[in-house]
Formats: C-alpha cells, structure tokens, sequence
C-alpha cells in the first residue's frame, strides 16, 4: 500500500503555531481532520534567532525565525499527544544540520503513536544561517529524502519540501520522489533579505506567482509526480490556480497569520467541487 | 461564553481625535464579551498582511450597537494612518481578545498602575476589576506631554490616587517613570505594580518594584506580526520558573508576564 | 581607462518605452544626462508576444512581453539619434539566440555614435519562452559576456545582467566580471506564471527583498565587483537599502510605470548625500 | 501650454452616482488645460501597481476648484471599487491626458458618433469640437440597458441627431450597436464614423463605415497597465500604411486609430 497526498488545503510549516492556537479559528469542524504540517523540528530545542524576526514588506512579510522549536522529545511528549487528540492529521517536519540527524528524526518519529507524516524541509531559505544541512544540489536534498524514506514507513507519506527555483525545480522534484517523496512540496520562502542586508524568506502573496511557476514547469515536465502548491495561497482563487496548475494540494503559510479562519474557509470551499451557480469566495 | 479569541467583521461605530490620539469604538462580535484588562485586539490594515495590535481601552457590554471596545490609537506608519482614517461605518477585521492578561490578586491588596501614553489604556478596565475585588488602587499617568497623555478623569473613580507625569511638565509632575516610580511604588505601599508602555518604562518599573520588594505585572509591547501565536515572530526573553533562559512569545505567552522574569538586556 | 560604472539611478530595460515617452514626466533637468537602459535589442525586429502581456498581483506585476523591439537597425536609423539629440546616457540592452548574434550586436553597437554603454540581458524570466540563449549555467552567462567584450572598447561600460538567484549569483558575479563585465545588475524579473499558468516574470516591490538579498551576499563574497541593485525600487528608501548593501547603483523598473515621474524624482534625491536636517521623500 | 502628458495629484472635487457609474470630478493641475477628444487619464488605485484607464467625459476649464475634468467609472475590480469610493477632498494620483485624440476632418463633412457604455463619454467633447467646426453630428449612444445608458441629454446641443439604443429596449431602440450601425451610417450620410466601446462593437463600426465608404476614428480599450508608452504592455495589432502588419501600443500609437487599421482578428 503507498501512501495518500494530503490535502487539498494543508496548513505550512511553521504558521500554524504549535497548532492549539488555531482551534479557536477552525469553524465547527475544529481541528479534527486538519493536515497540519509542525513548525521544523531538530532533534535539540532552538529559542530561534534574535528579534526583529518578521518584517512587513509590500505583499508580503520577510522571515528569519530561525526555526523555534521545543527539541523533538518535547514535542513528542506534550504537544503530539494534544494534537492527536484533537484529530489533527499531524504531518511533522524535520530539519537537521546533518544526514544523520534527518534519520534519526525519522526513525524517532516513526514509532511515535499519531504521526500521520513527514515533511522534509530542505528549501529552508537561509540554510547557513539556520545552521541547516545545506542543500546545494537537487541531489543532495535527494540523499535526505533516500535516507528519511529508510526509517520511516512507506504507508505513511513522506512529502519533500523545496526551494521555488525553476532553474532546479524538476530536476529536484525528479531526483526526490526517486529517493522515495510521496510528493514534492513545491515551494518556500525566497530567499530574501531584511531591510538592513540580513538574510531571511519572503512569503505571502508576493511569491504566489513565483510557486505557480515552479508547480506548472514540474507538471510539464514530470505529470506523474504529485505536487502540492505553497507560497501566497490565500483564497480560493489562488488555491485554485496551483490546484488548474496541476498540484494536488496546497499548503497556507502566511495568509494565516493575516486571517488566522483562512484555513477553516478554504477546507469548506475547496472540499466540493467549484460549480457554474455558487459564487465562489475571494478575498 | 466560549474561551478563546474569535476573528470577526468589525465596524467604526465612532471616531474622536483626543489630544494626540485618535479614540476608535468598534464593534467586533464576541470580542467585548471575552475582554479581560491587559488584552489586545489584532486588526487589519488595508493592503498590509502583518497585523496592528492595540490596547483594549475599554469594552461596553450594550450600546446602541450592541458590545463594544475602544482603542487609543497613536499613528505611527501606514498601517495607523489607515485605520486612524477609518470613518464610522468602515468595515475592519478584528482578532481577540489576544494575550494573556493581568493576573488579579486574590487578596485585596495594595496595587500601583503605571502606563506611559497610550500603552495607559489597559490599566483602566484593570483598575476597575481590582476596585471591585476591594483592592487599594493607586494609578500613574506618564506621557512625553500633554497631547499624549491619557486622561485620568474617569479613573479617579476606581483609583484612590491619581498621579500625572509628564517629561516637559506641561501638566502634572515634571519627569519620567522612571525617575518617580520609586517614589510611587513607596507611597503606594504596592504589593503589585501592573505596567504597561515601551520597554525601558517596564523595565524601570520592574526593577522599583523588585526592590521593594512587591510583585510586577508588566504589559510587554514587542512588535506582533499575526498576534495569535502562530508565527513565533514575537520573541520575549524570559527565565522560566525552573531558572532556564527561554524565549516565548510575547503575544501568546504575553503580553502580560511577570516583571522580574524578562530578561530585559536581551530586548 | 577602465568604464566607469553608470547611475547612481538608471532606467532598467523594458520599462523606459523609447526613452522619449519619458521626457514629459523629467522635471526640469529633462533627459539630459540620464542613465537610460533601452529595452532589450535583438538583430531582428520582434512584435512581442500576445496579450494580455502584464497581469497585476500583490505587490507587482506579472509580465511576458516577449521582448517588441524595432530590430538593431531601425533602432540605430531612429530611436539612437534622437535620445543622443536629447542628452540621454544610452546603455544598449542586447539580447540574443546565441552567442554570434550577440557578438554582432556587440560589434554593430561599437561603432554607432553615442552608445555610451552595452548592457547582456542574460537572466530574462523565461529565456526558452523568449527563443534567447538559455543560461543554465554562470559559465553560460560569462562566456556571452566575454564574447561581447571582445567586441566593445574597454573604456565604456559593460554590464551584466543577471537573475537574483542567490544560489547561483555569486557564481556568475565572479565569472561575468572576470570575462570582463563592468558591473553586475543584480536582478531582473523573477521566473514566475500567470494565473493560468503561462510563464512570466514578477517585477515591482515584491521582488525587492529578493534582489537585495543577492546583492548583499555578493557584496560579501565579492566585494571587489561592483554591482547594480534592480528589482523594487520605487523610493528613496528602497534605493538606499541597495546601496547601503553595497551596490553602486540603481535600476528602476516598474515603478516607472506605476508613477512615470519616480526616476526624475530619484536622481534629484539621490545625486545629494544624505543629511541629518532635511527629510527625503519616500512613498 | 507646452505639449505632453503631466503627472500630478488631483482631488476628487465631486462624486455622483449616475444610474450603473461614477461620476468623479477632478483637480488635475495642467490636464484638462492640454485635454483633447479622446484622450484618457490613468488614475493610481491605492495598493495597486498598474493604472487605471478612464476616458475624459469632460473638461470645464473654470470652477470654483480651477479647471477640472470629469470621468465616468464603472466599478469592475478592486481598482475601480477603491477609486469609486474616494470622497470629495480625496488625493488622487492623475496622468494625462494620454493617448492620440480623435483626428478632427479639415472640413465641414457630416460625422456619426457611435458610443457604448462609459466609452461613450469622449464622444461629447468630441461632438461639441465637430460642431464649432460646423460639421453635421450624429451621435448613437447605446448600453445594454438603461442604467449603463450615459444621458445624452446636453449631447443634444451639439448633436443633430441622437439615437438611443439599449440591448433590452428599457429605453430607446431595442438592439445593440451590431444591429443597427449600417442603417445609422447610411441614413447620417457620414463621411466619418467615430467610435468608442469594447472590440466588437469598434469592429461592426469599422465594418459598416468602410462598407459606406466612410473614414472610422476608434477608440480602442485594451488594457494598460501603465497607460504611458513605457512597458509596451498594450499591443495592439494594425497594418501599417505600408500594408505590413504591426503590432502597435495601445496607449500611445492609440487608443485612437483608424478602423480599417485594426486587425480584429488578432485582438
Ligand atoms: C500588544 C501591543 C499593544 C499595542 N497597543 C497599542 C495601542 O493601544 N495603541 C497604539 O497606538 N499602538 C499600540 N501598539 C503599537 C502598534 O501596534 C503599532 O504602532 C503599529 O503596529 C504600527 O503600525 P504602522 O503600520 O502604523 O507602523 P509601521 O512602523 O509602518 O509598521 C511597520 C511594522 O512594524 C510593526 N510595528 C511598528 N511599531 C510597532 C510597535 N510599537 N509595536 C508593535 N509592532 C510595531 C507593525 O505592526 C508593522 O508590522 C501596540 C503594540 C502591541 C504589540
Ligand atoms: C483607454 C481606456 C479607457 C477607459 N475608460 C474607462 C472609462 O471611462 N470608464 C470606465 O469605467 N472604465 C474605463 N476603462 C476600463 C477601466 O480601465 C477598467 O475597468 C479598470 O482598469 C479595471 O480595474 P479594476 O481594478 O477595477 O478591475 P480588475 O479586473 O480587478 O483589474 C485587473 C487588471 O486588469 C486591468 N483591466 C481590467 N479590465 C480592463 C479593461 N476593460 N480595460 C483596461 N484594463 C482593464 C486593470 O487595469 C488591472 O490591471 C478604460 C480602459 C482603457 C484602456
Ligand atoms: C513565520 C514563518 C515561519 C516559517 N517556518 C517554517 C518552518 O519551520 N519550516 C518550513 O519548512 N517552512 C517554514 N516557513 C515557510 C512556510 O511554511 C511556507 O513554505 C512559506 O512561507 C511560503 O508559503 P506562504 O506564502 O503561504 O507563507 C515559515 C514561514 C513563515 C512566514
Ligand atoms: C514590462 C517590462 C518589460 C521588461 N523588459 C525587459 C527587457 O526588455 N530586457 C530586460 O533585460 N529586462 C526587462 N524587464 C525587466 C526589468 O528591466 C527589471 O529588471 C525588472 O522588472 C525588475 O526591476 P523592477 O522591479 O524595478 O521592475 C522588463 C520588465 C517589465 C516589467
Ligand atoms: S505575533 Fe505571531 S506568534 Fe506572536
Ligand atoms: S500601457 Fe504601458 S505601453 Fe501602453
């Protein structure tokens, strides 16, 4: 048996807190059934860089959170146990510095009762910075995903998370789910820089055409490779343009911290089809 | 009344320019009913995805259009200047009540309130609930001058003393917080000292009140890009109970914490 | 005598029209003295593509123009002569198939009176899209440059433009300055698609923390070659941003064509250092 | 007054809603004083990079205000929704005038004026120019029903003839512009035929004035996103004078150009 693409509308690494704060926001559904993607986890506790960490920019917000994050243990101690409860799909994305720390996360995780998945985030927009395993070449992030594949169940997917680059984007989605990726996750922050030179990702809106470029050239070129869509989805139009595009998902990162209820309306839109007499909703 | 914050449609139900603030009443469904003092509301300005947080100054629980809350706000860039703008009428997405609010006493103890311009809004809802729970109040008003300071009239129902600082003098006692708080936090005889305003006040305010020995509530105002927890962009140094340096976030695990667990120089 | 590098403020190609559509909206000091970058130049003339050719998203614009130019030889009968007349600096923005035709450009430039400098656009959106020379590779990039190089007298200015990936910008910086090139343009439209899908390129001020970004990083790698900031730039404080991170002009794009007059604007600010006393204007 | 467009920054002096539109009445220091027949102003939407293209309805060059103009808005999108709404006293971003104006005939010839929609807004200054120059006017204004139909009341001074058709026959003749432009052109006798209004009906303009032997002026709406020459953004395709096809920009080469010059086909 192989494993089912989430979706269609999943909630982005690292914007949906440590997922509780979103209950109040999830409509009378609540959580239950929710793909909620974790903020990245490493295998130790991070406090996250220095503050100013978000900046405002037109369309957008400019990022370097530098990956917060209570350590694995933690996590899988108090906050997993709370979301499965609550009936959240709960897909957990993994950051390391090394090979070896990205298995052992794995390996950790496929054992812990609940999880529904895992997300390998090697796109992060600042790799260096971040302290991360830097993902130079679309083989590289491959090699991740090969040794993540090993320890963790092939029933359960497994989606790779990748830079929106065009220039490498099928080659590292091909490369990828040849290691073994459910699907790819087509999209993350840009790379970008602070007002002040310092380096961060830009997210929202801004970048929504920058993803679909990338989501569109990989459907041309590898149609049998499942895509899911992240970077600006913010309403049904734009959802619908990765999903027109060939993705079979979307993730919303930003749009949540704008209008923490985007999630609850797009899981209500989107799960029936679009037809000709209901006006759809647009923001 | 469920717990938690809600995201609702708002409306400007009026707009009065007071000194150098403007007042916005709104109604946002469910958010007065929810409001505790030291809460904050995220709204949205036209054509920016980061959030505004402001102060809620007050709620009332009926008006001609139904639960209200006012805000103070000071226009700083784009985003103030828009939603200062909003005539009665306009539509405004509201998110709250946010954060942690001020921790109440059990007891009917000594409390000093001490708020520097506009960041004084959530010290007067406070000071009501501590005059109903029979606590002693004692409020501090500080602001650069006049133009900036709110006014304390109708506190002087709930406050037992009233003191007003302002740094040219223009009204009041000449000076800032932190050259009077120790006084304040003497005369009072405070057993807890709330605060709200720029970090150096709180810290100012935090440090009194260590020294003498009295518990602060300190209202921390770092920026908050979503406000409700989920972006983790709002990082608050603090020392956990435990002694352990941690960061958290300033709009969820605050924006009311515990003076003397802040790491201030981290700020 | 080694070329000096233009700006601090130039017209970044595509965004300028002829150059004459510009005079009305140049205050007082009209063209003259202008650093202008002619839309990109091919040895044919080209329609452009079909429309609809800009789609406005957040923050910007969406664009597949498809290169409309006259042809060099029409451009050289016409349009040159009458910007030379009016005092412009005439950077010459070359596009090519291959590596000849860019050396023709190169060649047939050199001798025509009143090009004050070249400019290789070897980073557009979507060079395949386009029928240009595709530069996968910073070698790529280099050895059009190189080729051009050869044909164009040292003492004028030769620029590279490349695309702000900042995994690759480094790469090319070094090896398009080392082929010769003056000075870097760090920055063109992003590779993005229409809503539809249809490959384009984002330009406007969601792009500028994405071009910064990359200037920074080769300020830092290189900070012997000298570069150009363009993407986003509308006001003073967002050319500021790009010197202070070390580049030694500007290009302005769309905001021209959001406010025709931001470049008159500009030069006026910018030609005068900064002061304490007097506040700049910012949008 | 020297030649060529200005950018300055008007304000909305008034607004009046108008059956279906807008009606906005600008400050735009140096635009209506350069204004011709067929020139359009691009207005900034706040929030938005591109520009907004609206024909001149009028220009009156004397008021309480100074000169100013007036456009006809229908709202479509967020541009035009934002634009709409601006008050009296508003800032408004302007160009113009941009774009080539109708080209007006050396002689007194007999002239049809055929508008649809807002488009039929240049049509009014461009009949009272044609009528100080003694030409013979017809004007047809046309709409898909009454609301959408601009009042050619005043047109009626400077128009021999005024036919009204809307789609659904609330007002005027029943029928669309399709329907009965060969029957206007034959029974005007016009020697020029000037047109505004979407594509098609600009084509069944052309058509029937070149099938009567007529000369056709069209006011082509394409989109511009920036209205000024700049971003070649607008193509429109034509054939040359040379008989080469072209493709042309909208904004500048046009949006005024000769009906048998426009390859339909290809828009
Ligand atoms: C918990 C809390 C309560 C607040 N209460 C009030 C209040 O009652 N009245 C009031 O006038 N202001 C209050 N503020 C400050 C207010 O949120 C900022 O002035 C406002 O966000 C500035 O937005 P802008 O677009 O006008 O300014 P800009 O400077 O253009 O904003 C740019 C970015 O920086 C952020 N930012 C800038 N200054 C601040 C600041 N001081 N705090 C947080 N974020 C900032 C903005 O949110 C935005 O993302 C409060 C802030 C917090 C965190
Ligand atoms: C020369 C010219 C004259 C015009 N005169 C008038 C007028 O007098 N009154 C009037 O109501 N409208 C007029 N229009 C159309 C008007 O410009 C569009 O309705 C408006 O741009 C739509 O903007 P939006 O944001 O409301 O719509 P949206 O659909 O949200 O716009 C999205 C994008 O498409 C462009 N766009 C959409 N529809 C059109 C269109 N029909 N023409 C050009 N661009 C479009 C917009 O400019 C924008 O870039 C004119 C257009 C042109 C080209
Ligand atoms: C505040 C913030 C924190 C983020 N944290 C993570 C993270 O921990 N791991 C990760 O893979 N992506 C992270 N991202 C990237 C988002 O998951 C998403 O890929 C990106 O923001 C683009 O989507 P959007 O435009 O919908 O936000 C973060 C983004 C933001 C804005
Ligand atoms: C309408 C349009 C046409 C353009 N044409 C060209 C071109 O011919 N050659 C080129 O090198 N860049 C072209 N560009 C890219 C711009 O020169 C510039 O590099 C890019 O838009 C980023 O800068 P900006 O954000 O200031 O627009 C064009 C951009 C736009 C929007
Ligand atoms: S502001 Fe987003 S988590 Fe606090
Ligand atoms: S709209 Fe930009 S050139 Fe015509």
């Amino acid at each position: 048996m192989s494993a089912q693409v989430p979706g269609p509308v999943m909630v982005a690494a690292g914007c949906g807190g440590t997922g509780r704060e979103l209950e109040p926001f999830s409509g009378h559904a609540g959580l239950a059934g929710l793909d909620l993607v974790t903020r990245s986890l490493t295998l130790d506790p991070r406090p996250g860089g220095p503050g100013p960490r978000v900046a405002e920019v037109p369309g957008g917000l400019v990022n370097a959170v530098g990956l917060p994050n209570p350590g694995l243990g933690h996590f899988l101690a108090t906050e997993l146990p709370w979301l499965v409860r609550a009936g959240v799909r709960v897909h957990v994305s993994i950051a390391g510095a090394t090979m070896g720390e990205y298995a052992e996360l794995a390996g950790r995780l496929s054992t812990a009762p609940g999880v529904a998945g895992l997300e390998v985030n090697v796109g992060a927009p600042d790799e260096a910075g971040a302290g991360l395993f830097e993902v130079r070449e679309p083989y590289h992030a491959a090699s991740v995903v090969a040794a993540v594949r090993r320890e963790f169940p092939a029933d359960r997917p497994l989606l790779a998370k990748l830079r929106p680059d065009v220039s490498r984007i099928v080659e590292g989605a091909r490369a990828c789910h040849e290691a073994g990726a459910t699907a790819i996750v087509v999209g993350n922050a840009v790379p970008a820089a602070f007002a002040d030179g310092r380096p961060g990702g830009l997210s929202g809106p801004a970048i929504a055409t920058i993803a679909l470029r990338c989501v569109a050239t990989v459907r041309d070129a590898l149609p049998a490779v499942p895509t899911i869509g992240c970077g600006g989805v913010h309403d049904v139009t734009s959802a619908r343009a990765y999903l027109d595009a060939g993705a079979s998902a979307v993730q919303v990162g930003t749009a949540l911290l704008h209008d923490p209820t985007t999630v609850a309306r797009l899981r209500a839109s989107l799960s029936t089809p679009p037809s000709a007499d209901t006006p759809e909703e647009t923001a | 009344m469920p717990d938690g914050p809600v995201h609702v449609q708002g409306e400007v139900v009026a707009t009065k320019r007071v000194g150098g603030y403007r007042h916005l009443t709104l109604t946002a469904p469910g958010v007065p009913e929810r409001f505790r003092a030291g809460n904050f509301v995220a709204l949205t300005a036209d054509g920016h995805v980061a959030r505004r947080a402001f102060w809620v100054h007050r709620v009332r629980a009926s008006s001609a259009f139904g639960p209200t809350l006012d805000v103070v706000m000071e226009t700083r860039g784009s985003g103030t200047a828009w939603l200062a703008a909003q005539p009665v009428g306009a539509k405004v997405a509201i998110t709250g009540p946010l954060g942690r609010p001020f921790a109440l006493p059990k007891d009917a103890v000594s409390c000093l309130l001490v708020g520097e311009g506009y960041a004084a809004a959530p010290l007067f809802p406070l000071a009501e609930r501590l005059r109903e729970r029979g606590c002693s109040v004692s409020l501090a008003v500080s602001a650069p001058d006049e133009a900036h300071l709110l006014s304390a009239l109708e506190a002087r129902r709930s406050a037992r003393a009233v003191t007003v600082l302002t740094a040219d003098g223009s009204v009041g006692v000449r000076g800032t917080v932190a050259d009077h708080v120790g006084d304040l936090v003497g005369r009072s005889d405070a057993d807890v000292v709330y605060a709200a305003g720029p970090h150096h006040v709180l810290h100012a305010v935090a440090a009194a009140a260590e020294s003498a020995g009295a518990w602060s509530q300190v209202a921390v105002e770092s920026p908050t890009p979503c406000g409700t927890g989920l972006c983790h962009g709002c990082p608050l140094p603090v020392v956990g109970e435990d002694g352990v340096d941690r960061v958290v976030r300033a709009c969820t695990e605050g924006p009311v914490v515990r003076g003397d667990r802040v790491r201030w120089a981290s700020l």
